[in-house]
């Protein structure tokens, strides 16, 4: 169990984890349940383990839309989608760097790809 | 010369480890008029009030000191010990060093300094005590339940059958309260009606009992033993004591379309109506808001079919004053209002129902006449979900946070019925957690899962789509198989969380009884005094005090009625001596003290006073009633000169406390 | 207007209508009367006086006046009328033993305003056209009339009689004064600057009870300094609680029922401003519970001895102002 | 006052609790083990209309850093009315004592209820700190001082 890497998931998300009541219904509300390796209330579930380092590695950290339904339904305020984030940023901090620098970025554009898609795009991975 | 006794309790290792109680008994050894200072494992315990009771005639003590628990606790435990060995019981202080010390703190030289010095102020306070000799008061030999649901009609019952005078208030115009609506009961499966309506028809026969329907508390004054209570009689535009209950107006009424709320709403009444068959009193009541007469003076058709002449539009709202010696609350739950959880969809499809609508949805006298259709097309459902704890442990405003404890047991009842009466039927019920503590309770549920094939889906419902082939799309997650599932179904059923009855807030006010943050009324103590309020003389009855299911409802209504019958069982009470008096020396007569007074119990009375020169003087002085102050001490701040003191909280006495902590 | 007061006092003393007068006496200057009981036409002819420096209130002495037989007579200028209403509220004044004659008010002046103008030795003060002519015993000074006017004088707050059974003289009106604008001033200081304020003027006590013996709200049978039970006991002055607090704790036992009369400043030996005490409360009543006059009538609650469901919290004071 | 081996300065709180709502709640507190400082020494009135300004001078004047007065919630009071009293009585008190120049951080009052046992012990440590910010009282001790 990597204490360290909880703690600092636990700050940078602002969620007690603890008040988790294994309810679930962050998971059935959650439109990408069927795209996920890890759903919602495993996230929390297994942050609160401090086992996090699975959901460093898997996908279901770029399948959450962050519509933010979990937080919505959940009957104790303790916010999913932050925990998803977090884990999200320890990943892309992990790394050290940047997945990409800023120039390598207009290459890439594709006149089709949604304004919105871009922003997050941005959002994500250069934090 | 005082001589006091000190005495540390370890309460086990409650206080002796984060406290040194030896170190407190010998520091407060040293403390002036202290003449004797022990620690002893268990000061409660009888061995440990034999240790005081010794000492007392042994060292001759005029003051005692128990540095244990919360006077709320003990206090009066140490003070019938001190009793008993011929010293005045008001001669005893508590330094509360548990609650207040060692469970609060961690470090034992701090705690252990702090207590030392919470004893210190003990011993301060007990050197001024004097001996206090406690009033009696009349009991007033008659009692109040406040509503008329399973609970108050219990304590009625009780009350009554121990040759009591007990009055019902009840706001419906029928007793019978929630249980009345419901069809089956947990774990039994015995009818509901069968079992409460007896009990209604007991209430009505018994001449011990008077019912006042259809009526309020307007006002409460005075204290235990002697309560006085104004009841509001709403006008029910029918004359008591003039209806026979025949029913031939509700048939003739020519207003048929008001929602019936004791089906739910799920069907309609008329404008003049009886509750249900089985009401008590059964008499009709014309509903204000759909009345034709009443609106605009153009019907009058109930008054013309009634024989007995009982209808009278005329009537309006009554107050009556009675005086009672024990108040009994039974102000109940209702469920709570869950259009804000939208993703069930509650206001959008009428087959998503509470349980309290299933409960009527499947009751013999509910609007289908006892067969399970579906609200919206009158078909027979073939799959229903259940939701349990919706709106039930949840911290966001919509919810309550504590557990409803009810809706486990009878969501698995709701099921096994189904699955009885209706085998072809698909149930499944999600749950976060089946809590079934209770006698035969957890049997219950394993035989709706292991004999009716009830499906039981660890996870919560996340979505419920209404169709547009009528059918719900419910959407969930299952979280042992770890998937989201998708359920076709033809009903939802929620359980909804309970809440208090609105009326309770504004009653606990009146009344000056305690309430939680949930608006549920507070125990005296959560184990030791479940049934009584703080407030002496009120005592609690049924789900006003938390959530509760029958039996135990039951139970705590006896409960509260025998602690009921206790008190009007005595002819007098032990009034509080901590009362409220005037130096008629130092009194100006000046009034602040009658102005601040809650209870009126201050007046002036002219009295001779012998002047240093020999002369008499006639001057104006505060008396108090000692069997009507309560203690509070208003008046000793109004007073400019100081001549009211209150007795066991005098000036003198918490002056010595700040002086001792602040040393 | 002595003279008016003297012949209507013979005259209701004659009928019987009254037994005694109190008024004011003179004294051995003309700046220093006190107040006295007159029983006969002689001792009015001898020694009633009503002039400038007759500013004392009579109220006060009614108390124990009234617990005498038979009916006194009293001239109260209008301050007066509001302590005399206020004892007759808290039952210490018996009314019916008391025949008010209003008469008009102030402005008073002050012989320590003089004195505090380096002028000693005074013999004999005139009011000339508001022009004062002081005899002393080096010559005759000047100075002009309102700028020896007593402090309670200089923030008037009503020249309306609210209780008499006669006047003499014309009634006024309450008045719009601007008597809170010191406490005002004061509580726009910086906390500091008023602890330093008021730690320089209270030191200046000592402890001659003045105030206390003056103030028309200090009736009480028994003071609460005087009762060993009150925990707060102390007669002589020392460095301990009492001594610390007698002013806090005096002007907290006469809030809501202090008429603001300045009785309190006018007698202090060393100049101490205790009037601003009595009106910071007064200020904090009306501003946060309504306006309210002590003794305007006999019948209206005081502010301490009721309350409103919806008054303000206690944190309004930590809220207000910055400091 | 006193000062521990850190040298921290150390207020003494005085909490004046009313028995029915906030000397429960303490209680209450503490049999749900929550912490708050040994600076507070609780004295328990049985209404918070009992306390006496007097009562507040009285412990600053002996050494109190803060006082602190706990009752029932307005309308909750077990005496229907004591509170309201002490409402107007300590609004009064605490705008007095701050027109003097004594800083009005030391006095408060709050409504604590015998089910509000985090909130009594949340307010504790909040206060404490607040007191412990500004230091030991010194204005009120020598309010009154020899003529220098």
């Amino acid at each position: 169990m990597n204490n360290s890497l909880k703690d600092w998931v636990d700050i940078t998300s602002g969620v007690n984890v603890r008040k988790c009541m294994r309810c679930g219904k962050c998971s059935a509300a959650c439109p990408s349940y069927d795209e996920m390796e890890y759903h919602p209330h495993q996230f929390v579930y297994m942050v609160e383990k401090g086992d996090i380092e699975p959901l460093m590695k898997s996908d279901s950290l770029y399948r959450c839309l962050t519509c933010f339904a979990c937080i919505e339904r959940c009957p104790r305020n303790v916010e999913p989608a932050k925990v998803v984030e977090a884990v999200r940023l320890a990943a892309v901090r992990k790394q050290g760097n940047n997945h990409l620098i800023p120039d390598q970025i207009p290459a890439m554009l594709d006149d089709d790809l949604p304004q919105q898609a871009i922003v997050t795009a941005f959002r994500k991975y250069t934090k | 010369m005082q001589r006091i006794g000190v005495f540390v309790c370890h309460c086990g290792t409650n206080i002796a480890a984060t406290v040194d109680v030896k170190a407190v008994a010998e520091a407060l050894g040293h403390e002036p008029g202290v003449v004797i200072s022990q620690d002893y494992q268990y000061m409660c315990s009888e061995s440990g009030q034999n240790l005081i009771k010794d000492a007392v005639k042994e060292h001759s003590l005029t003051g005692i000191v128990v540095c244990s628990c919360s006077p709320r606790m003990h206090e009066n435990t140490f003070r019938k010990a001190a009793a008993a060995a011929g010293l005045n019981p008001y001669l005893v202080e508590i330094a509360n060093i548990r609650e207040q010390c060692s469970w609060i703190h961690k470090e034992i030289a701090t705690a252990t300094e702090k207590a030392v010095i919470l004893g210190r102020a003990a011993v301060a306070k007990v050197h001024l005590n004097a001996p206090l000799t406690a009033g009696e008061s009349p009991v007033v030999k008659r009692a109040l339940v406040i509503g008329g649901g399973i609970a108050g009609i219990q304590t009625a019952l009780d009350i009554a059958e121990a040759g009591f005078e007990v009055d019902i208030v009840e706001k419906e115009p029928t007793i019978g309260g929630k249980m009345a609506q419901i069809d089956k009961t947990f774990p039994t499966l015995d009818c509901a009606a069968c079992i409460l309506t007896p009990k209604m028809v007991e209430c009505a026969q018994n001449d011990k009992i008077t019912i006042h329907s259809f009526s309020e508390i307007a006002d409460v004054k005075g204290f235990v033993g002697n309560f006085t209570v104004t009841i509001k009689k709403k006008a029910r535009f029918v004359d008591e004591t003039k209806c026979t209950g025949c029913g031939l107006c509700t048939e003739k009424c020519p207003m048929k379309k008001v929602p019936n709320e004791f089906n739910m709403g799920l069907d309609n009444r008329t404008a003049v109506y009886i509750p249900f068959a089985q009401a008590v009193p059964k008499v009709a009541a014309i509903d204000p808001n759909y009345c034709l007469m009443l609106k605009n003076g153009k019907c009058g058709v109930c008054s013309k079919v009634c024989s007995v002449g009982a209808i009278d539009y005329k009537q309006t709202d009554k107050f009556v004053e009675e005086k009672y010696g024990a108040i009994v609350v039974a102000t109940g739950f209702n469920p709570i209002k869950i259009d804000k959880y939208e993703e069930f969809a509650y206001n959008q499809s009428p087959d998503v129902v509470t349980s309290l609508e299933l409960e009527r949805l499947m009751n013999a006298a509910g609007p289908n006449g006892g067969t399970l259709l579906r609200p919206s097309d009158k078909k027979h459902p073939h799959t229903i979900v259940f939701v349990q704890c919706v709106g039930s442990r949840c911290e966001d405003e919509k919810g309550k946070p504590y557990c409803s404890k009810i809706c486990c047991m009878y969501t698995a009842k709701h099921a096994m019925l189904i699955r009885e009466k209706y085998p072809d039927t698909e149930v499944y019920v999600f749950y976060i957690d089946v809590r079934t503590p209770g006698k035969n309770f957890d049997e219950f549920y394993r035989r709706a899962v292991e004999q009716y094939g009830v499906h039981y889906i660890k996870g919560m419902v996340g979505k419920v789509t209404p169709k547009s082939d009528g059918k719900l799309d419910v959407q969930a997650a299952d979280l042992l198989a770890n998937e989201q599932l998708h359920i076709d179904a033809d009903m939802v059923v929620l359980a909804a969380a309970i809440e208090p009855d609105k009326s309770a807030r504004p009653l606990a006010t009146m009344l000056t009884t305690q309430m939680d943050t949930n608006d549920f009324f507070t125990e005296a103590h959560p184990k030791l005094r479940p049934v009584e309020s703080a407030t002496a003389g009120i005592f609690l009855s049924g789900a006003c005090q938390g959530p509760k299911d029958i039996p135990e409802t039951v139970a705590q209504a006896s409960a509260a009625a025998a602690k009921a019958i206790g008190l009007l069982c005595k002819n007098s009470i032990t009034c509080n001596p901590c009362v409220a008096s005037s130096d008629e020396l130092m009194c100006n007569g000046c009034s602040s003290c009658e102005k601040v007074c809650p209870y009126g119990a201050i007046t002036y009375i002219d009295k001779e006073f012998r002047m240093p020169d020999k002369t008499t003087r006639i001057r104006r002085v505060a008396s108090v009633n000692p069997a009507v102050c309560q203690g509070c001490g208003a008046c000793t701040v109004a007073c400019p000169s100081g001549a009211m003191d209150l007795s066991g909280f005098s000036n003198s006495q918490i002056m010595a406390e700040v002086d001792a902590i602040c040393k | 207007m002595q003279e008016a007061m003297i012949k209507r006092a013979k005259e209701l003393l004659a009928d019987g209508i009254v037994d005694r007068v109190i008024g004011w006496k003179k004294g051995e200057f003309s700046y220093d009367h006190t107040p006295a009981v007159f029983t006969s036409a002689q001792e009015l002819d001898e020694s009633f006086v009503c002039d400038d420096f007759t500013s004392a209130n009579l109220s006060k002495y009614l108390v124990k006046e009234t617990i005498r037989e038979g009916k006194i007579l009293a001239f109260l200028k209008p301050c007066d009328t509001y302590s005399f209403n206020q004892l007759v509220k808290e039952h210490r004044i018996d009314r019916d033993k008391v025949y008010v004659i209003g008469i008009p008010g102030g402005p008073k002046l002050d012989i320590e305003k003089i004195r505090a103008r380096g002028i000693t030795g005074i013999l004999n003060v005139r009011n000339e056209n508001y022009t004062l002519k002081i005899e002393t015993i080096y010559g005759v000074s000047e100075m002009p009339f309102y700028e020896a006017i007593s402090v309670k004088c200089e923030s008037c707050k009503s020249k309306k009689h609210v209780v008499y059974d006669e006047l003499i003289g014309e009634d006024g009106e309450v008045l719009d004064s601007n008597r809170f604008d010191m406490v005002e001033k004061l509580e726009n200081m910086t906390s500091q600057e008023r602890y330093d304020f008021w730690r320089s003027e209270l030191s200046k006590c000592i402890r001659c009870n003045a105030c206390r013996t003056v103030c028309p709200a200090c009736t009480c049978e028994k003071c609460v300094f005087e009762n060993p039970d009150s925990g707060i006991e102390n007669k002589a002055a020392a460095d301990s609680f009492e001594e610390n607090m007698f002013h806090i704790i005096r002007a907290f036992h006469v809030a809501g029922r202090c008429t603001d009369c300045g009785e309190c400043s006018r007698v202090c030996p060393e100049n101490i401003p205790l009037h601003l005490l009595n009106r910071k409360f007064i200020k904090d009543i009306n501003s946060l519970y309504g306006t309210y006059q002590a003794g305007e009538n006999t019948t209206d609650k005081a502010p301490l001895n009721e309350y409103k469901m919806d008054d303000c919290e206690a944190s309004i004071v930590h809220e207000r102002g910055a400091e | 006052m006193q000062v521990n081996n850190n040298n921290e300065f150390q207020p003494l709180i005085v909490a004046f609790c009313c028995n029915w709502c906030s000397y429960a709640g303490a209680d209450l507190s503490g049999t749900n083990r929550l912490n708050y400082p040994t600076n507070v020494k609780i004295i328990r009135v049985p209404c918070s209309c009992r306390v006496n300004p007097m009562f507040i001078l009285r412990a600053f004047q002996r050494g109190a850093d803060g006082v602190i007065l706990c009752g029932c919630h307005p309308g909750d009071c077990h005496y229907t009315s004591g509170n309201y009293f002490t409402r107007r009585r300590m609004t009064l008190l605490f705008s007095m004592l701050d027109f003097l120049g004594i800083e009005r951080d030391r006095t408060r009052v709050e409504w604590v209820s015998a089910a509000e046992g985090a909130k009594f012990a949340a307010t504790m440590n909040e206060f404490t700190e607040a007191v412990r910010k500004l230091g030991p009282n010194r204005r009120l001790e020598d309010l009154r001082c020899r003529k220098q």
